[in-house]
């Protein structure tokens, strides 16, 4: 027997929950060291980059490598919006910037809507030829494409100012922002997969063909889903970059893809909050790792600090994972209000049982 | 020729997830002879012969050939012990020549000697093959593929050949000589199980029949009195009674 | 009777091969047709280039008067014609109920609906209430409502090809291509969707159009029958012609005539 | 009643007396221990190693406290160096940090340690931008245009350089302003000089060198870092040119030889310190302890790294205070410092010292030094 | 400012560089660097044609080859042959035991997770890598006693002058293809590769052990990468952790645009990528920060050209 809660009684605790989760983000903004900060900002944004990337791979089912491409985009667009002209003039040091980037500088908010906006932009560019490929063919192409715009920024000097990068950002990027942003990219994301829109992205995942036989435009859902999680990817990318202040291609390779992939898929591809559980442990759990990288005590024995050990024991960690563990942490569950519940009533069944 | 038993099978079931697809089911083959497992598609019969070969997992149930137990034998070691599994749909080879699936069929076996005997004698019994043997199989027509597919599973020296739906997709003119060629193959002292769904043919030829429905052995008798019953008429001979 | 739909002179091919070959037929209002031939005549190539799934190479497909050759699938859906597949395809990891309903996502033509449905505006929640009850009540319709919250994958086989044709009953077609039915059925099975082919196409008021090899349910439900060989149209006829046709027994029904 | 009060506050005067004794200096260090330039920050490590064994302890009232240096590895990384910043200064509370050697991470930790107001030393970053509008950077190196404006020199006037091809690494703000501030002099001498462009990391050069060759240049600089320039000097070498190398303190490390081999005698370089080169009185011993410990010669980086370490344990000792702020102001107080790679003084409200270069060479698979250049 | 990175544009094209010596000297530079990503394309392209998997690891595959081989010389004090030899085939091994401790356990697991183990694979040999040989490139030079000098000594063939290494390293890379087609094409083991690229139940129903034909094939791979690794040393003589990220992507896309499955495309990939990689970045040097891009601009090219590669095959999804 399944038990469902009423409806009003579910809007009710979220609101508790968000409002609980907003005391506590003020709690840490106002009390915690700015290196907990730092990790609570990077957390909220790596929600928004792999819930992004988990509606384009996990739900629609295309199998997309190139996230780390739109992030950049949004990075760089953002940066070149609010950076002061005095800055600008500085940090092009080999070719000056471009006529009508020179002259502008614009607050937080409008750019990082406009980096998502470019983002999405570019994701409908892009999505519009690599989608007549399927499968693997897919994959690829769209790594050839996000690293295409890495290559790119690399070399378009007097845009981005090459290869060196652009520094001395306004460190914009606090804690309200960056989890503001994962609350709107969670909000959207997940209301779009519960909609009738959703149920037709899936059915695109589980059979394309069914699908596009029972009515449904798969190409311009699968498109229309490659721009969304593009556009949150680049709202990410003007986040981060406001976050840590100096950006430049190399930050974008493809194993930033690969980090966000994993942060997916070790919450469960195709789950929200998978996608959302992926990235905090991933987050944390890179960080808490640097112990390895410290001399440490195991009993008696104490082992001198090696450098590089954290991504050695990180990566086995992965490959464990993926063996025992296929479908990751959630699989393609969602928590829910729901399943919280049937967890608790059977927990307390349980006790009561004992109890007789 | 004995009466002895070359494979047993005991309560055989397969579990595709959820899905229980064969629910114990126990078949008797004897040397020699020709039996044939029919039923409707979905029934299980393509799963009793993987079952078999252990290309899929058992989930429970006892197999045994010549009083082996191959249970649990690794598919490659059982076709080796003597036991050809000519699958569905053919599934040659198509980027290797003709003469390549064939001796794809003889991988395992060393003696160049009897290989060449083999091939030869398999040349006879599907002369067409012998006009193709540098041609990629991918380019023979539908018939011919299953020629060779049968031709490749009697490579394997088979003391036990296992036939999965050899008329499907076929033209009537050639699902008899298909059947015709069973009927020789097994003059040559090769043991057969035939799966099929074109019943009538099937029962026509064979020792022995199995009926298979959803998972479970629901009739079994010699092919002659299969052929004669009621029930097999009306379940799986529909159009001729129609 | 008046004619739902025309296939006038279709070709198409695969590199080589011609699959189908000048097919030309009709289908007329309400009528139960049968589509048989050997494995390979090109009868499911018909289907897929009927709903659009291939475009024809020559000839076109009119569906109430209207050329539909060359359209989208998920066009020619809208149109009003929806099928069901050879191999089972269904949503194998949504449930039975979302399964009915992503056939109904074409109510949504309007991509304002998009923004609607992430935003939840009240018309929006409306439509998915209404899309929800519409869903189990055919569910209901078909038997499967005790289901509806199990995935797909895990029915049994039979319920899976009718949760299929449930599913695409939730298009609202005019018109249903049903594409071996009843592969894999026992023969009850087979004589329950006898009953309910029959059932459906009264109370949707559907044309059907059906591809089996099963000879008892074509021979049992239809009441015309074309038969391909070779991609081409080789006879038409009720049952009783049809099984007494000297071309159709040489291609086809060869065999049993044996007996 | 009053006895009880009495007795807390002995108690909590006693406590605030003991927190106060000052039982550790913790000390952090952020460098490129992995990635592509580990080399560079390897060495520095082994540098700062030598110098916590030497100087385990530093002077605060009349106890010697336990010096502890935290490493972290920025892998060469710049969000990963600011990264790398924060938790040293927030999670270990260092007091002081010392690297990274490269601009470009230079430049992004720098960024947040002056924010959080602790001074940072590197060894090695030249960029003059590093120090630039910053209070609590310093580095225990010179800069480029110091450096630049010397290596025009020395091509002009030692080599007869007249036309020069510029390989430019343009991912590294320390190559593209080396290669500046050099064209700007050389410019300034009459020279001519163009530009050819690779990125960290490329290995083929070929193009770009066939390209630089046709143009007949008489030296090739190598502003990049050693990797590069290894590999660059092999292959044009292996397409025929025959005139000179030279090369910026990037090429300053062992692998030079050992991947160029043959192909990198004879290439000039300018560095910050060379065991042969009478730079200090501390030059002597600091050469002999390293042979000693490491059984290797000493390089650069490591001097530099052994020099930044001193200077910030004799400025808490100045200091008498491991306040961040207060050992930074004694940082900037720093004058006549002895150390191994020559004096140290910061001119007012800067973090750049005047000190002397040196220029090498390599022959027969050694670096030899060719001439100390004072300031 | 002087010398903007963008300079001149298109109109060196024909400039100096473009005479007979110079275009042989290209020539024969980028047959020998097409040929070192063909050997690594060839371990992709088997490797999806048997698993369907990307092996993503294999770059690293290559790093090691360059390692065992280093460490060869350097550490067991093996003549330099000796030790090349002893890489390769313990770098096959490598490649073999990767495949049995990682990826057949997901033979039948969704492909998504397949593709994150041989990343996570690819992760962890990097940064076992960095711990145990340590971060910092090493020498992979004649100076150091890896191999004889003589290589080095150039041969002048008119006006070009080319490195003997150069042309060794084009004499093996077509020698280990022919041996590798001979092995593919003309052995017994070999027609079992190709039939399990097809269909591996049915190849076990051959009677053949299907799991130790993959294994051999992985093996073959990495020793193909092997080869091709100490080519790459000798060519560019350092070694570091990342040293097969670059060539090993390199190597992926030429596998791709060859049409991924396809040996003889891996080889035509391999050489297209090398050609117009050396021959783009010769004739218009200012556009020598693009040079990566090419390849992915190849790679798009090809595949929304021809969805399946040069020499790819056509899966068509049945409806």
């Amino acid at each position: 027997m399944e038990k469902t809660l009423p409806n009003n009684l579910k809007f009710f605790l979220t609101i508790v929950l968000i409002f609980l989760i907003g005391i506590l983000l003020f709690l840490a903004n106002n009390k915690a060291s700015e290196y907990v900060i730092l990790i609570l900002n990077l957390m909220a944004i790596n929600i928004i980059f792999s819930v992004s990337l988990t509606l384009i791979n996990g739900i629609t089912g295309i199998f997309s490598l190139g996230h780390a491409g739109f992030i950049a985009i949004g990075a760089y667009v953002s940066t070149l919006l609010t950076l002061s002209v005095s800055q600008k003039e500085m940090t092009f040091l080999i070719k000056p910037l471009i006529y009508p980037l020179n002259q502008i500088q614009l607050p937080f908010l409008p750019a990082t809507l406009i980096a998502g906006l470019v983002a999405a932009g570019f994701g409908y560019i892009v999505a519009a030829p690599s989608l007549r490929l399927i499968g693997d063919y897919l994959a690829i192409a769209t790594l050839g494409l996000g690293e295409t715009i890495r290559i790119i920024a690399n070399n378009a000097w007097s845009i981005t100012n090459g290869a060196l990068g652009l520094k001395a950002i306004p460190p914009y990027t606090n804690i309200y922002w960056s989890w503001g942003w994962a609350f709107v990219t969670v909000l959207v994301i997940s209301s779009l997969v519960k909609s009738s829109y959703g149920r037709a992205l899936k059915a695109i995942r589980e059979d394309p063909i069914a699908a596009k036989a029972m009515g449904i435009n798969v190409f311009s859902h699968q498109v229309v889903s490659f721009v969304l999680g593009s556009l949150f990817a680049g709202v990410g990318g003007a986040l981060w970059a406001h976050l840590i202040t100096t950006i430049d291609p190399k930050s974008f390779a493809f194993s930033k893809t690969f980090e966000i992939l994993i942060m997916a898929v070790l919450g469960g591809l195709g789950s929200i909050s998978g996608a959302i559980i992926g990235a905090s442990i991933y987050t944390v759990g890179l960080e808490f790792l640097r112990v390895l990288e410290s001399p440490f005590k195991i009993g008696f024995i104490s082992f001198p600090g090696i450098p590089g050990m954290r991504m050695v024991v990180l990566s086995v960690l992965l490959i464990v994972l993926m063996l025992f563990w296929q479908r990751g942490i959630m699989g393609r569950k969602e928590l829910s209000w729901d399943s919280v519940y049937a967890l608790v009533a059977k927990r307390l069944k349980k006790r009561g049982g004992n109890d007789e | 020729m004995s009466n002895q038993t070359v494979l047993k099978i005991q309560d055989m079931h397969v579990h595709y997830g959820n899905i229980h697809a064969l629910k114990g089911i126990s078949i008797d083959v004897k040397a020699g002879q020709i039996v044939t497992l029919i039923g409707a598609n979905g029934a299980g019969k393509t799963t009793t012969l993987q079952a078999i070969t252990n290309l899929v997992r058992k989930s429970g149930g006892k197999v045994f050939f010549n009083d082996y137990d191959i249970t649990h034998t690794s598919t490659h070691q059982i076709v080796n012990s003597g036991i050809a599994l000519v699958p569905e749909g053919r599934r040659i080879f198509p980027n290797l020549t003709v003469y390549e699936n064939l001796m794809m069929g003889a991988y395992a076996r060393k003696d160049t000697e009897s290989i060449r005997k083999d091939l030869d004698w398999v040349l006879t019994l599907f002369p067409r093959l012998k006009e193709r043997l540098k041609q990629l199989g991918g380019t023979l027509s539908g018939g011919e593929q299953q020629m060779l597919a049968v031709a490749r599973g009697l490579m394997t020296r088979p003391k036990l050949l296992m036939l999965d739906e050899p008329s499907l997709g076929l033209a009537p003119l050639l699902v008899r000589e298909v059947f015709q060629i069973i009927q020789k193959i097994r003059e040559e002292g090769v043991t057969i199980l035939l799966v099929e769904q074109n019943a009538l043919a099937a029962l026509k030829i064979a020792d022995y029949g199995y009926v298979l429905e959803t998972g479970k052995i629901v009739m079994q008798d010699t092919g002659q009195n299969l052929l004669s019953s009621d029930n097999v008429r009306k379940a799986y001979l529909g159009v001729a009674i129609a | 009777m008046n004619e739902v739909l025309r296939i006038n002179n279709v070709t198409k091919r695969f590199g080589g091969l011609v699959a189908v070959d000048r097919f030309d037929g009709y289908v007329k209002q309400g009528e139960l047709l049968g589509l048989i031939g050997p494995n390979g005549a090109g009868k499911t190539t018909l289907f897929n280039v009927i709903t659009g799934m291939y475009a024809p190479d020559e000839g076109n497909i009119v569906f109430l008067g209207k050329d539909i050759s060359g359209h989208k699938p998920h066009e020619i859906t809208r149109c009003g014609i929806a099928r069901t597949f050879q191999n089972i395809r269904l949503f194998s990891d949504m449930t039975v109920l979302e399964n009915v309903m992503v056939s109904q996502h074409l109510k949504l033509r309007n991509w304002l609906w998009f923004f609607k449905s992430i935003v939840k505006t009240p018309d929006s929640i409306r439509m998915e209430k209404q899309m929800r009850e519409e869903g189990l009540r055919l569910l209901r319709r078909v038997g499967l409502e005790s289901f509806a919250n199990e995935k797909a994958s895990s029915l049994p086989y039979g319920l899976q090809r009718k949760l299929e044709i449930a599913r695409a009953l939730a298009t609202d077609p005019k018109m249903l291509l049903l594409d071996e039915p009843a592969a894999g059925m026992n023969p009850q099975e087979t004589s329950e969707l006898m009953e309910f082919i029959k059932q459906i196409r009264s109370d949707f008021h559907l044309t059907i159009m059906i591809i089996e090899h099963d000879m008892k349910v074509i021979m049992g439900i239809c009441e015309r029958i074309y038969v391909m060989d070779y991609g081409k149209l080789i006879a038409e006829g009720n049952p009783q012609q049809i099984q007494s046709n000297p071309v159709v027994i040489k291609a086809y029904l060869g065999e049993e005539v044996l007996l | 009643m009053r006895k009880f009060y009495v007795a807390i506050a002995t108690v909590l005067a006693f406590v605030v007396v003991l927190a106060s004794e000052i039982s550790e200096v913790k000390i952090g260090a952020g460098w490129e221990m992995t990635g592509p330039i580990a080399g560079f920050g390897q060495m520095s490590w082994d540098g700062v190693k030598l110098a916590m064994k030497l100087r385990p302890t530093v002077r605060i009232g009349n106890k010697d406290v336990p010096v502890k240096v935290v490493l972290l590895d920025n892998k060469g990384d710049k969000a990963e160096a600011a990264n790398v910043v924060k938790r040293l200064i927030d999670v270990e509370k260092v007091v002081t940090i010392l690297g990274p050697c490269t601009s470009s991470c230079a430049l992004a930790a720098g960024a947040i340690a002056e924010q959080k107001q602790v001074p940072m030393v590197t060894n090695t970053a030249t960029n003059p931008l590093v120090t630039q509008n910053r209070r609590f950077i310093f580095r225990a190196c010179f800069i480029d245009p110091m450096q630049g404006e010397l290596l025009a020199k020395f091509a002009w006037e030692q080599l007869g350089s007249r036309n020069v091809a510029i390989m430019v690494d343009v991912a590294q703000d320390y190559v593209v302003g080396l290669a500046n501030y050099f064209k700007r002099k050389f410019a300034q001498l009459g020279g001519k000089f163009f530009e050819e462009y690779y990125n960290t990391g490329d290995q083929d050069f070929t193009a770009q060198l066939t390209d630089a060759l046709s143009k007949k240049p008489d030296t090739i600089f190598l502003p990049g870092y050693y990797s590069e320039i290894a590999l660059i000097c092999k292959q044009a070498r292996e397409l025929g040119f025959k005139g000179n190398f030279l090369a910026g303190d990037g090429a300053d490390a062992p692998e030079l030889i050992q991947i160029g081999g043959k192909f990198v005698e004879g290439l000039y370089y300018t560095t910050y310190f060379h065991q042969d080169a009478d730079l200090s009185p501390a030059t002597k011993p600091f050469v002999e302890a390293y042979i000693k410990e490491y059984n290797r010669r000493p390089d650069a980086f490591g001097a530099l790294a052994f020099d930044a370490y001193n200077l910030v344990l004799d400025a808490i000792e100045r200091a008498q205070s491991i306040d961040p702020v207060a050992i930074r102001d004694a940082l900037a107080a720093t004058k006549d410092f002895q150390g191994v790679g020559g004096s140290i003084t910061y001119p007012e409200g800067s973090g750049d010292p005047v000190k002397p270069a040196v220029i090498n060479t390599v022959k027969n698979g050694q670096f030899i030094l060719m001439t100390v250049v004072r300031p | 400012m002087t010398g903007a990175p963008a300079k001149g544009g298109f109109s060196k094209i024909g400039g100096d560089s473009l005479n007979l010596s110079g275009f042989l000297q290209h020539l024969v530079n980028a047959v020998s660097l097409g040929g070192i990503y063909a050997l690594i394309a060839i371990g992709y392209t088997m490797v999806y044609g048997i698993l369907r998997l990307i092996n993503f690891a294999h770059g690293d595959v290559f790093t090691y080859g360059i390692y065992f081989a280093f460490y060869g010389v350097v550490l067991f004090l093996m003549p330099w042959w000796i030790a090349f030899v002893f890489s390769i085939f313990l770098t096959a091994f490598l490649g073999a035991f990767i495949e049995r401790i990682a990826y057949r356990p997901l033979r039948n697991a969704p492909r998504i997770s397949a593709l994150i183990t041989a990343i996570g694979v690819s992760f962890f040999l990097q940064n076992f890598a960095v711990v145990v040989f340590g971060g910092r490139a090493k020498s992979f030079n004649p100076q150091t006693g890896i191999y004889p000098t003589s290589f080095l000594n150039m041969i002048n063939i008119g006006n070009v002058r080319i490195p003997i290494l150069t042309f060794i390293t084009i004499g093996i890379v077509f020698v280990a293809l022919i041996l590798l087609m001979w092995i593919v094409y003309r052995t017994k083991i070999g027609m079992a590769m190709r039939a399990i690229s097809k269909d591996i139940p049915t190849t076990r129903l051959m009677g053949v052990n299907a799991d130790r034909v993959i294994s051999f094939t992985f093996m073959l791979g990495s020793g193909l990468a092997a080869i091709g690794g100490i080519l790459w040393a000798m060519k560019y003589p350092q070694v570091y952790p990342y040293t097969g990220m670059i060539p090993g992507l390199k190597a992926f896309i030429a596998a791709v645009v060859g049409g991924i499955g396809s040996i003889q495309g891996a080889m035509v990939g391999g050489f297209i990528l090398g050609i117009s990689e050396i021959m783009i970045v010769a004739f218009v040097p200012s556009l020598a920060g693009y040079r990566d891009a090419f390849a992915y601009a190849i790679l798009l090219f090809v595949l929304l050209v021809k969805p399946t590669g040069i020499l790819g095959v056509e899966v068509s999804e049945k409806v």
